[in-house]
């Protein structure tokens, strides 16, 4: 097959940039990095002209059902640790996991903020608001924030979507008065809503985790991209996306 | 209860274009040949099909008028009909078929049920009223069609074929059991029959349609005495032959002359029964005035007679007993003469 | 014992079963891989048990719904010549062919409190839909009727018109001539038609996520329970599919058979 | 102008409008969302191409793997009395009601390098299903074909089997008889049957993206890039589900009208 | 080429139990009433239904046979068949539908389609060679159906009433047609009609079926000269009547003797003819050794005679010219004398 032809070429994984790269590897993501990945990939490619990379984006759980199917996928890199600690339990890893980007919840209201939302404790007076559902990273979060804060909403005046994005359209879509998303989500919905910051003190952060899955046919060059994703290039493209780093 | 037709309508490669009128109380036979239109010309009347133009209607209530833009539903006529192919409704027993026609015209179900097995026991269906059509052989089905349409009592009956599929000893009861009901019923009853004798036993009057155009229309006895067409002449299975009249000789178009008793002038129709036609292995003597040599072209037995069919100039079919083939030796290709008395050719102006 | 009767050919029987097997064996797979162990307390869960009776109702109702507007929509299709046609044709079949997801944003940018529709919805009566047991029975209908109408409007044209002419000269109006003599002619097809969309809104799960949301009591169904057990427990959520498949198995078996079996 | 021919009566048309405008609207409204400005530019990227030609290819020859599949195991269900019969039938029906993304689960169970067949199909012919257009297509596949069978079985068992056994007494073996009448006389279900499957393969996303994985260029079809889009720029992605819609309404109204239009 | 049929089967309501044999170059009629079983037994030896026990064979070539599990498929079958309801294909056009058992036997698409079109041509439908089953008449689509069985030139031919929709023009033709056809025709042929004129102009032998078992057979001659039961003799249009012999008397079952010229002991069929039955205004005088009283119970117009049924001891039917319903003032209850000579009177042993 295609990774024949890289197959040859020396493995250093010391110095990434001092011997050519070269070989086909993919990276299965979740589907909130498909900007963020995507740039670091087109990036990385530059430097490494040989090296061919294919995106697979997904749910974390999809994925890793997956790798657990045996797919032939080089590189994960979830939206929460649970997945990850499966495959790691299974011993599907190459090394063990490392968190290369970190995200926080905000709040987020109807352009122009008609209820005059401030902060955590202003959701209990709203018909309804908009949250992750609880298995999904961003709604156990949000719920750990308002638990921390001691803010309790009643299960019917909670909707939960089935994702961030659910979640945001719920709010821009005018059907919920305010939701709790990550910071990533709220620039990628730019002015459709209005951003209301949570304190440091009362906000939760997801851990964004990254690893090599075991049984790789170019190990260097995933190991390389690894690497990448956690250097200066690419944490410009994380932090312009809104993320925060560990 | 008269039943007028005036219409003019396009069928398939047919230009179908009848008036005629059925009065109350009077079945009129529609016979012709397949393809001619009968079938279309009943589901005109049903309102199952349109007119291009011309009007249909029972008395003074229009059906359908093509120049007002008149068209009464199917279901709001007063119509029955019993449809050439049955059209039994498979999911529904015999009974309930039957029943079909008085539920729709808001009988109760109990009284449908009652009217619906009495006429099925007309039809001597009784022991299958709780059968389903598949169940039933054709000539079951063809009954139980029968009885549906005569169930709802309508004020026009429409029958395509209604003793077709029958065999020979139900047909015959069938046919009294259809005459009895069409005499006790007083509206206007359009039968569809190829058979002459269902016309000759059940109507008063006969249509001719050929090629969507009506041919020949009359009382029985006038088709009978008097064909107009070839076809209407075989099948009465009598000779008509075409011709010129002067005084008492008509000289035919295909070759020959006849001499008749009455004397005819001009354009003329010659009628000679197969029965008259007598067969000569010598020429003949005697008072026959026409004798003419002939070629036997085939032979068709027609139960203790047989049916000779002769070319010659005229070209004739003579009906001869069985005994009569033998002592004459008639086999394809024999020669022979026949002779017909002038007073048993009968001659009319075409 | 007839003589009688032929065997079908073994080509035949060998294709049409790698087709059965290509069905079997993943279903074998995910027995397997289900949680069974847990199976009963997770079952018995309030949750599980309401999502199940959820999409029960919402399933049944959406098949409901789709014979009562489908009828006469495939009916129109298969028997009235009227001009665009074959574009409504083709608009009922475009669920079908929608990402689930993106018919829930087209059903949101309808029927949502900001939608075409929905707003006078809200401001006259006061109906909102997302976030209601309504709306997901209302989304479900969308993915459903689809299948409805184009099995029924194939066997409406597969049907003898003759019957239905004898039928209106007996005197039956147009509705008797349907009820009584196209309905149980087609009733084969209305059977397909129904067992298909009862089970296409019995599994609908992007729409009903996306326009009506997923409140656990009220707009949750057991496939939008199953996705979410699917990222922290997939054992369990692929027991509480298999519970989904064997409920529809014994309603879709038993359904046809009562109505198919005879014929 | 032929005088006859009757109008539908006004409910009836009511009803159908109502069901007819469920869909135009969300349809409508969608159309209104979408991001026409940037749409030419959106398509004309090689990534958008890239996914509708994979659509185009993986549901067409899953179309095609359903009538080669279904119409065997059609026959089979509608013609032939074995036992076991309705619980094939159920089996066949199962992948409808069975969640996209359990049946993906399910597909990696059976098919993945590590599944019951798949292990084999590695070992045996270092076939690597996941991560590659023939898994899209073989998921594809699952979902598609019980449209086809379902659709076909209703026309097998409504049509009227005496013609074929006017076909056979005329010398015909089973396989001509299949070919020049069965098939001719249910062609209308068969087309319905594959513009079902074909249209459900087209917008098929959760056991696609679950079993076959979701990467540009060989297993990225429009749904997937739609969801994708979704998630950062909702307007392109609506703008890329009309352009998926306006395609299929293409061919789904092209294809019935030349095969149905006569009828 | 002797078929030969032997066979036993339930068919619905009907135990249809069998035997009989159909030899080469031989034409069998088989005629029965409707639900008889004839359409059944022709989908025995067709190979469309299969039998419970006995044996269907052509020469030494078993078709089916219970005892060795043998059935041979349909589509092996030397056999044509014209169906009761024609079956045409609707998808094909007329030169398909003939031209496909040609094709399905392996002959070439132009060898097919010219053969196909001679037997078009020969059916009197050229014209519609390229017309869909859908636009021809009744009687056009049975020809097609004819056209197509006989296309394949089968060993057996199978015809399930293949004249009863021609209408009587048309249908005289199509015999005369048919039966040049099944002289040249070296197979064995089966035939079902309900017309008796069918079997007379086509048919060698007859077989009766009723009820699915066999109550008479014979040749033509011998059935239409000694009928066995009242279906064959109502289908004949004679009278029979069933007693008790003793020298030149018969004392009928149904009360009353009959005269008869050739002695006759035991268990006895008495024919009479209606032609051979005479009515009487007032007790008649004369050598007729047979007279008795009678009521008339019904009139049937059969071209220019009239039969009128009787009843009396015995009840039977009598034929009279339309002018003697005139002169003996014949109507529904009138009290009439019948005679009949003994010479007329033909006694046969049941
Ligand atoms: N639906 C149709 N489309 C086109 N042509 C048709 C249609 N129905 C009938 N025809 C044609 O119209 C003509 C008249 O048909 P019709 O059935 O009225 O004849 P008919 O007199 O009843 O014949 P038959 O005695 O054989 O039943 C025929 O030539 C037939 O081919
Ligand atoms: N598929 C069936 N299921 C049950 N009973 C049937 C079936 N087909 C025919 N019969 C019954 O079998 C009997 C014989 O039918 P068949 O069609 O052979 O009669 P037939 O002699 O051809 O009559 P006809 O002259 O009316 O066509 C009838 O009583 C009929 O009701
Ligand atoms: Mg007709
Ligand atoms: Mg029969």
């Amino acid at each position: 097959s295609k990774d024949s032809d890289g197959g040859a070429a020396p493995a250093t994984t010391a110095a990434s940039s001092s011997a050519p790269l070269s070989g086909k590897i993919t990276v299965s993501a979740a589907a909130s990095l498909t900007e963020v990945f995507t740039g670091i990939r087109d990036r990385f490619v530059t430097m490494h002209p040989d090296v061919k990379i294919d995106l697979n984006f997904g749910s974390s759980g999809a994925l890793a059902a997956q790798i657990e199917g045996g797919a032939p996928a080089d590189v994960v890199a979830f939206a929460n640790t649970d997945s990850m600690d499966r495959l790691s339990s299974a011993h599907l890893l190459d090394g063990s996991p490392t968190v290369f980007a970190r995200n926080r919840l905000v709040i987020v209201t109807k352009p122009g903020n008609p209820h005059k939302v401030k902060g955590l404790a202003d959701l209990a007076d709203l018909d309804f608001v908009a949250l992750c559902v609880d298995t999904a990273p961003c709604g156990q979060y949000a719920e750990q924030a308002l638990g921390d804060a001691h803010i309790e909403l009643s299960t019917d005046r909670i909707h939960r979507g089935d994702d961030v994005r659910a979640t945001l359209a719920a709010v821009s879509q005018g059907d919920a008065d305010a939701g709790i998303v990550y910071a990533t989500d709220a620039v990628v919905a730019g002015d459709q809503v209005d951003t209301v910051e949570i304190p440091e003190a009362d906000n939760v952060i997801a851990d964004y985790p990254i690893a090599v899955v075991k049984g790789t046919s170019h190990r260097d060059v995933a190991r390389d991209f690894v690497k990448f994703v956690q250097s200066d290039a690419g944490d410009i493209v994380l932090q312009k996306a809104g993320f925060v780093l560990p | 209860m008269t039943l007028t037709v005036s219409c003019r309508t396009v069928v398939g490669p047919l230009d179908l274009d009848v008036s005629f009128e059925v009065a109350r109380g009077e079945v009129v036979a529609l016979i012709g040949p397949n393809g001619a239109g009968k079938t279309s010309l009943l589901r005109v009347v049903a309102g199952l099909r349109g007119v291009e133009e011309g009007r249909v209607s029972l008395d003074g209530d229009v059906l359908v008028d093509s120049s007002e833009g008149m068209f009464v539903a199917p279901e709001a006529r007063p119509v029955g009909t019993v449809f050439q192919d049955y059209l039994l409704f498979p999911h529904l027993s015999v009974l309930e078929n039957v029943a079909f026609g008085l539920r729709s015209r808001g009988i109760g179900r109990r009284e449908a049920r009652t009217i619906a097995s009495a006429w099925i026991e007309r039809v001597g269906l009784a022991s299958y009223a709780a059968a389903k059509p598949t169940e039933l052989s054709g000539g079951q089905s063809q009954r139980v069609a029968l009885a549906r349409a005569l169930a709802v009592d309508p004020d026009v009956l429409l029958l395509d074929e209604p003793l077709a599929a029958l065999d020979a000893a139900t047909r015959a009861a069938t046919r009294r059991d259809l005459r009895s009901h069409l005499e006790r019923f007083d509206g206007a009853t359009l039968l569809v029959t190829h058979d002459p004798l269902d016309a000759l036993a059940l109507a008063d009057r006969v249509v001719v349609l050929e090629a969507g155009q009506v041919t020949q229309a009359g009382t029985i006895g006038e088709v009978v005495a008097r064909p107009r067409t070839p076809y209407v002449a075989e099948l009465l299975g009598v000779n008509l032959l075409r011709g010129e009249g002067s005084g008492h000789e008509v000289r035919l178009d295909g070759g020959g002359t006849v001499a008749v008793a009455d004397p005819v002038e001009g354009p003329a129709l010659v009628l000679i029964r197969p029965r008259s036609v007598t067969l000569h292995h010598d020429r003949p003597e005697g008072s026959a005035r026409n004798r003419w040599r002939s070629t036997v072209d085939s032979l068709d037995l027609m139960g203790d007679r047989v049916r000779v069919r002769l070319s010659g100039e005229p070209c004739v079919v003579a009906e001869v007993t069985t005994g009569a083939v033998g002592e004459l030796g008639l086999v394809e290709g024999a020669e022979v003469w026949a002779t017909v008395k002038a007073t048993d050719v009968t001659a009319y102006p075409s | 014992m007839t003589s009688g009767g032929r065997r079908p050919s073994i080509v035949l029987i060998a294709v049409a079963s790698v087709a059965v097997l290509f069905f079997a064996v993943p279903l074998a797979g995910l027995a397997r891989r289900a949680a069974w162990g847990s199976l009963a307390d997770d079952l018995t869960s309030s949750e599980a048990m309401e999502a199940m009776r959820l999409s029960l109702v919402c399933s049944t109702s959406a098949a409901a719904l789709s014979i009562a507007f489908g009828l006469p929509l495939a009916w129109l299709l298969a028997r009235v010549e009227f001009p665009g046609r074959s574009l409504v044709r083709g608009l009922v079949l475009l669920p079908l062919v929608l990402p689930p997801v993106v018919g829930g944003v087209a059903l949101l940018s309808a029927f949502s409190r900001r939608g075409l529709v929905g707003s006078h919805l809200y401001d006259w009566f006061g109906l909102q839909l997302t976030f209601s047991t309504t709306g997901t029975i209302l989304a479900e209908t969308f993915v459903a009727l689809p299948f409805f109408v184009v099995t029924v409007e194939a066997g409406l044209r597969s049907m003898d018109r003759r019957y239905e002419e004898a039928a209106s000269s007996l005197g039956a109006r147009p509705f008797t001539v349907f009820r009584r003599v196209t309905l149980p002619l087609i009733l084969p097809t209305v059977v397909a038609g129904t067992v298909l969309s009862w089970a296409r809104a019995l599994g609908e799960f992007g729409a009903t996520i996306t326009f009506a949301g997923n409140i656990a009591g009220r707009t949750q169904t057991l496939p939008l329970a199953v996705y979410l057990e699917l990222e922290s427990r997939p054992d369990v959520a692929v027991a509480l599919s298999l519970v989904l498949l064997a409920v529809s198995l014994v309603v879709i078996v038993g359904l046809r058979e009562r109505w198919l079996g005879a014929s």
